[in-house]
């Protein structure tokens, strides 16, 4: 057991590492950098001084530098917790993220725990009611967010509130509160932010689960241990639950740890966009396109990060739930 | 030419000597090997011409490898494979050839001779194929196909297994499990081959349906002079078909004798077990039953010495220690116990 | 044993199927499925009128500008000002400041009325970029060159939106097949042989799509696409995202079709052909890939709007197609900001072409998906 | 050829006449796209306390579903169309006093997912399965399984002191989580699994199928039922396994004086387990007599032909075997008559296409549905 985990974890240390190198290939590759889109920008504006300021730039954050001592200048500053700083906004990268990880970390459990306490009784019930008039609703339903991408779905909410029903609902807070201090009021208007991207969640995210749960749980209660369980006198309920259930969401644990990680760091980074959320998904979506590197850069790593971590925790919470799972 | 294993060379036309197959069992991101599944460790066995050799055993004992290993389906860890082949001779007389030793094209042309059945009839034929195609399969394999020509032959061999003509055109999943098998038996046919490895051609049958498939099988056997590899794990089944029959656990041949003689005299303790612990369809049969202890042996962890030696009532010490070697004790009759010549064993 | 099912399945299939190949049992099955027909039959009207007919049935040619700036869609009239029954027509478009708002619009111009023609001439074009043509579906039928028709509005530049969703479908419907097609092509070879050989094969696939599985995906498509130069011609780029798009897709099938091929390759038939004497290429090509394919097609329908949806969402956010190539994506660049939405909502009508596209072939995917696995038993 | 011995097993003598399972004229059908399947089409028998009646029948012949339909767990589609099953219960707690008043319940009538039939269901009625590999729920143990039995279904005595400083039992208590525990441990060592203190926390997995299957057993008889079905309890199993197993069945039927149903198509199994036996094809039942009777004297053609087709261990006849013409017909389009008929050697044209035939006494507690023993 011990020996799994520091072999997960080098494993994952190595990953890490080959990540960030290959996502800062990755970025390096466009010609040019985040300066030479300053300059033409200064230029346009008609800044005389824009080389000279530029140049002075390129020395601070050392983009005068060959590729790999930059590289390994910032792996090395990023163990001791310096990200380096943001070109776009001029500031670390870690006051950027922090002040931002809050509300993601909100967001992505609310969304998840949102979604998975609709899918799953959703998903049991459609199986256990196989073609009956719920179970095709759901299908129905599920079918249509399966296919639907958040983002556009944002968009047509965003429509809908604004031309039909002029209502503000983008960002987390209404302006007045924007930047007031915790209050009763300031959470209610949290709340009632909170919806749209609730909602969206639970059209796109519980479609594809309820699918999966269903699948499962029709497997399963065709199980001959299902037919035996119900032969020892159970209760229909007590046979669904503690004997068909319990083994058709052990596969879900795996997409639980594969999506809830990630989702703290970059959690439908498409829609906070839409909705102009106060979430690091944008920012990052922001700092790769405008080639804004230790940023961008500190994500990835971040991102990787999550997601092995989520994809050793979903590992060890399918060890400890299923018997038959041995890690070694 | 290499002495098979009774020493007679005669009419043998399969000697399969000293077969090995050890499954690596993997782990870790290197796949490290670190240890080894014995599912084929040291089988000896031979098939005379036109006779049928029943292979007998308990499930995971390994018979099925080994049939797959002789026609080089799984590539064998050690042993030799010595056939009798007319494809691979010049002057027409067969030849006694190792087929572990063979190029892919010798192989290729000795399996011409050599021809499978197989346990699953549903699993053994291309859902994807028509009946035509399937049996023609092979003979498109060996560049023999001809149009006309062939399709005669294919419906001859069709009405042969009791299917009819109209059936060519259909797919496997528009048959019972009894006539798939018949379409995999004349696919084997095809070729008109002289060794036939059956492998639990009836076990997934229903006792009526087996019954013509045993009665197909035999007079197949007569009328194309084949020989058979009969692989199974009912008692019953084997001895109805078998002229000789040899008994497998966990890995290696624990007895071979004729069908008669194995079942009146066993000599090995295992096969005395296995005999009495078949159920008989008769409500009046009493006997003693001897009732095996345990389970079967883990081939990845088999035991020391004889692997039987667990179970096994008669067990010493020297069943512990050494593993006893697989000798003709009489006759055409091979055992291997060290025991075998003083225990007086009761069979059926 | 499979008390319930045991007797149906088998005497079922029989009956009504008797003797049909297994794409016979296919088309009969998928045609009982009405979602999954009308999938299909929407699929191919989307690729006709949006990919092979554009031109046509656009009233004007992509970059036909005009002086309506952001104008409001002009709805097709029947009735005249007293109520009369008319053959139908268009108001003008007359500039109005809404002095409340302080916002300048556009408002019909009851004056001036052009009536609307089926096969009208206007624009020339290219009909399959062989014909020369110059009838539209629709138009205006006067000799006013100003007037125009916007049934889905016009954009800044005072371009016929309609037009523009219609000429926009063409790259993204064909990026999605385009780039399937890469990753099948990539994904299928690599996973039999992978499958079916192991090992350096087996090995670099199974590492490379550990290796994806472990970047972050989304990032992934936006870094590479990032990466492609700004002065690269559209078409270039064009081409790019594409190869971008497969050269992340065909990891996953590949593994998919690994899987297949490892678990037919122990089925009692491949190992039947092999103990006949048949080469591994006619195991894998003429016994294993048929087995894959009904499970690639399943796959392949399915991830397509993936494609489509990721070109789409790369170009809205300015690191996929860039103007002047139309595509919906490009075209969401101008209608996803808040701004758009309260002052030009019209520009959302492309988000139902995409929605539409998505849905149908997810309903295609679905139907093939019960109709390809005949012997399931199912419904 | 015909003699009987006389000693049948009868081990308790004053409760074996009792009826306890009476199954008249059952019908279950399924009604699937395409028709529908007459599963079981008006089955008659009864099982006595202590008794072991065996079914026998080849794969889709519907003994399956008779053994689901007691239990009143038809799989859907399947429904009971007609007929009766009347079970003569002894409840619970009157038999914990030592009463043997008898109620009789029809099991046909009552919800199958109600109180009284979960009660039955395992805890009077108990069943195991073929498939020993997958009908334990892998990530529960052995103990947690028999504990789910048991806590349900089995009473223990409260004790209470009475006025003459007598004990008297006046109530019942459901058992504890030690209780159960120890019934565990003590059923896994009845059923001969070894180290039964350290088995009890054994997932599945850890289990061979052999012990797999004895679990079941000890899961089955740990409340004490007055019955148990059998369906196919040793077809997944090695013979060697398979005599360990059906010799603990028989060895806990005598001491625990249990009614079995024991269905198979393996015609030594049944030979040496039952008393009684069925023969079953395509839905009906065609024979019933005493299990010397039916091998000895077997009526049915079917029978007969079935018998004649397997082959049997011992001297070598060198003979073929009789095998049964044809195939098992489509059970959506099952001939006319005798459903028999077609695969008959005694076939009579004109009369076996035609009649359908009825359920005729043939001999002591012998019966056939065949037109050759009718008038």
């Amino acid at each position: 057991m011990l020996n799994y985990l520091i072999r997960r974890l080098g494993y994952a240390l190595i990953m890490v590492v080959l990540v960030s190198f290959v996502s800062f290939v990755i970025i390096e590759l466009p010609p040019g950098d985040y300066l030479t889109q300053k300059v033409e920008q200064l230029r346009a504006r008609g800044d005389r001084s824009a080389e000279l300021q530029v140049e002075m730039l390129r020395v601070r954050y050392g983009l005068d530098k060959p590729f790999l001592e930059r590289y390994l200048n910032w792996a090395i500053n990023f163990l001791r917790g310096d990200f380096g700083e943001s070109f776009e906004f001029e500031r670390p990268v870690s006051d950027i993220l922090g002040a931002r990880l809050g509300y993601t970390v909100i967001l992505a459990l609310a969304t998840t725990l949102f979604t998975w306490l609709l899918a799953i009784p959703l998903g049991v019930y459609s199986a256990v009611r196989q073609y009956s008039i719920g179970d095709q609703i759901i299908s129905v339903i599920s079918f249509i967010g399966l296919g639907m991408p958040g983002f556009l779905l944002a968009l047509i909410i965003l429509y809908f509130s604004i031309v039909v029903f002029n209502l503000e609902v983008t960002g987390l807070f209404s302006p007045e509160y924007r930047d007031a201090p915790w209050s009763v009021g300031k959470v209610l208007d949290l709340l009632s932010h909170l919806w749209v991207p609730a909602l969206i969640s639970a059209i796109t995210g519980t479609g594809g689960l309820i699918r999966i749960m269903r699948g499962n749980l029709l497997d399963t209660l065709g199980q001959p241990f299902v037919e035996a369980a119900r032969a020892r006198g159970l209760k229909n309920r007590t046979v669904i639950w503690k004997h068909a259930v319990r083994i058709a969401i052990n596969p879900l644990v795996t997409i639980l740890g594969a999506e809830v990680f990630p989702s703290i760091i970059v959690g439908s980074s498409l829609v906070a966009i839409v909705l102009n959320l106060p979430t690091i998904g944008p920012v990052f979506v922001d700092s790769l396109r405008k080639l804004d590197m230790y940023l961008a850069g500190t994500c990835i790593v971040f991102l990787t990060i999550m997601l092995l971590v989520g994809n050793l925790v979903a590992d060890l919470l399918l060890a400890w739930v299923d018997p038959r799972i041995r890690l070694e | 030419m290499a002495q098979t294993t009774n020493g007679k060379t005669d009419n043998i036309l399969l000697d399969v000597k000293g077969l090995k197959k050890y499954f690596p069992i993997q782990k870790g991101l290197l796949r490290r090997t670190v240890g080894y599944v014995k599912a084929v460790d040291d089988v000896s066995l031979y098939v005379r011409e036109g006779e049928t050799l029943g292979l007998v055993g308990e499930s995971g004992c390994g018979k099925t490898t080994a049939s797959r290993c002789i026609i080089r389906l799984y590539e064998p860890t050690a042993g030799q494979v010595l056939f009798k082949s007319k494809a691979l001779s010049a002057n027409g007389q067969p030849k006694m050839v190792n087929l572990l030793e063979l190029t892919r094209e010798e192989m290729t042309k000795v399996r011409e001779e050599i021809a499978m059945i197989f346990q699953d009839p549903i699993n053994s034929l291309n859902p994807r194929m028509t009946v035509a195609d399937i049996i023609a399969e092979p003979m498109v394999i060996h560049g023999k196909y001809e149009k006309g020509k062939s399709e005669e032959l294919i419906i001859q061999l069709l009405e042969r297994v009791g299917l009819r003509p109209d059936h060519l055109r259909r797919y496997p999943h528009e048959f019972s499990g009894g006539q798939r098998q018949r379409i995999g038996i004349a696919r084997a046919l095809a070729l008109n081959p002289r060794l036939v490895l059956c492998d639990e051609p009836v076990s997934a049958l229903d006792v009526s349906i087996q019954a013509q498939t045993l009665n197909l099988l035999q007079d197949l056997q007569e009328e194309f002079n084949l020989s058979y590899l009969f692989v199974a794990h009912d008692l019953s089944v084997v001895q109805h078909i078998s002229d000789r029959v040899a008994v497998m656990y966990v890995g290696k041949v624990a007895e071979m004798a004729s069908a008669e003689e194995l079942y009146a005299n066993p000599l090995h303790p295992y096969t005395e077990a296995l005999l009495s612990a078949v159920p008989k369809p008769d409500p009046l049969y009493k006997s003693e039953r001897i009732i095996m202890q345990g389970d079967v042996a883990d081939p990845s962890n088999p035991p020391s010495g004889c692997y039987f030696h667990p179970r096994c009532r008669y067990a010493v010490d020297l069943c512990k220690q050494k593993a006893p070697e697989f000798r003709e004790l009489k006759p055409d009759h091979w055992v291997a116990c060290h025991r075998a010549e003083e225990l007086k064993l009761q069979g059926i | 044993m499979a008390v319930a099912t045991a007797p149906s399945s088998v005497s079922l299939v029989k009956k009504k199927e008797l003797g049909q190949s297994y794409w016979d049992l296919v088309w009969y099955r998928f045609k009982k499925n009405r979602l999954g027909v009308l999938g299909a039959v929407l699929l191919f009207v989307l690729y006709f009128s949006f990919v092979v007919i554009p031109e046509f049935l656009a009233p004007y040619a992509l970059e036909n500008r005009s002086r309506y700036v952001e104008a409001p869609p002009t709805p097709i009239q029947f009735l005249d000002e007293e109520g009369r029954f008319q053959a139908p027509f268009v108001y003008g478009l007359e500039r109005r400041v809404d002095q409340v708002k302080r916002l300048r619009t556009w408002v019909p111009d009851t004056t001036k009325k052009y009536p609307v023609a089926l096969f009208a001439q206007g624009d020339e074009y290219m009909l399959l970029g062989l014909i020369p043509m110059n009838v539209h579906l629709f138009g205006l039928q006067t000799s006013d060159k100003d007037a125009r028709i916007f049934l889905l509005g016009a954009d800044a530049l005072g371009r016929d939106y309609l037009s523009r969703i219609l000429y926009g479908g063409r790259l993204s419907l064909m990026i999605g097949l385009l780039g399937q097609f890469l990753t099948l092509a990539l994904g299928v070879t690599l996973g039999v042989i992978s499958g079916y050989y192991g090992g350096p094969v087996d090995m670099f696939v199974q590492r490379f799509t550990e290796f994806l599985a472990a970047f972050p995906n989304i990032p992934l498509f936006m870094a590479l696409s990032a990466a492609i130069p700004a002065f690269w011609s559209p078409i270039t780029v064009y081409f790019m995202l594409t190869i971008i798009l497969a050269f992340l897709g065909w990891g996953g099938l590949a593994r998919q079709v690994r899987g297949l091929v490892l678990s037919l390759r122990e089925r009692e038939y491949a190992l039947a052909a092999k103990s006949f004497g048949a080469s591994d290429r006619r195991i894998m090509f003429r016994h294993l890939l048929p087995g894959t394919m009904s499970h690639v097609i399943v796959i392949a329908t399915l991830s397509i709007p993936g494609m489509i949806l990721a070109e789409t969402a790369l170009s809205w956010l300015g690191l996929g197609l860039r103007p002047p190539l139309t595509s919906w994506g490009t075209l969401l660049q101008d209608a996803a900001t808040v701004r758009a939405i309260r002052f030009t909502p019209w520009l959302l009508w492309v988000v139902p072409p995409i929605l539409l596209t998505i849905l149908t072939y997810n309903m295609l995917g679905d139907g093939l998906r019960d109709a390809l696995d005949p012997y399931s038993g199912r419904g | 050829m015909s003699t009987i011995p006389a000693t049948q097993l009868t081990t308790a003598p004053q409760d074996t006449r009792r009826t306890l399972i009476e199954v008249r004229d059952l019908k279950v059908e399924f009604n699937i796209r395409g028709g529908v399947v007459k599963a079981v089409d008006g089955l008659t028998l009864d099982i006595k306390c202590g008794q072991t009646v065996g079914i026998i029948g080849e794969s889709g012949c519907g003994k399956s579903v008779t053994a689901r339909a007691i239990l009143r767990m038809v799989p859907k589609p399947g429904k009971i169309t007609g007929g009766q099953i009347l079970y003569y219960r002894v409840p619970r707690q009157k038999k914990l006093a030592g009463s043997n008043e008898v109620e009789v319940i029809e099991l046909t009538k009552l919800d199958p997912d109600g109180e009284v039939i979960r009660q039955i269901r395992g805890g009077e009625i108990a069943m195991i399965f073929q498939e020993p590999m997958s009908s334990l729920t892998p990530v529960y143990t052995a103990g947690t399984h028999i504990h789910e039995a048991v806590s349900l279904h089995r009473l223990l005595p409260l004790k209470t002191v009475g006025d003459q400083m007598v004990e008297r039992i006046t109530q019942y208590r459901k058992v504890t989580r030690e209780e159960a525990r120890e019934i565990a441990v003590q059923m896994l060592r009845r059923v001969g699994i070894p180290k039964p203190e350290q088995r009890v926390d054994s997932y599945p997995h850890q289990l061979s199928g052999g012990q797999r299957q004895r679990v079941m057993i000890a899961i089955a008889l740990s409340t004490e039922p007055d019955m148990l079905i059998a369906d196919e309890p040793t077809t997944a199993l090695d013979v060697s396994i398979e005599a360990q197993i059906l010799d603990i069945m028989r060895e806990l039927q005598q001491t625990a004086n249990m009614a079995i149903m024991f269905i198979t198509h393996n015609l030594g199994v049944i030979a040496s387990m039952a008393d009684e036996i069925v023969v079953m094809y395509m839905g009906k039942q065609v024979e019933r007599a005493k299990v010397v009777d039916l091998f000895y004297n077997p009526k049915h053609p079917y029978t007969k032909a079935l018998l004649q087709s397997v082959p049997k261990l011992g001297p070598k006849t060198g003979q073929r075997l009789a095998s049964i013409e044809g195939m098992v017909p489509d059970p959506l389009h099952l001939p006319t008559g005798c459903v028999f008929h077609p695969r008959c050697p005694a076939f009579i044209a004109g009369k076996c296409d035609r009649h359908v035939p009825n359920w005729v006494q043939v001999g002591d507690n012998h019966w056939v549905r065949c037109l050759l023993y009718e008038e």
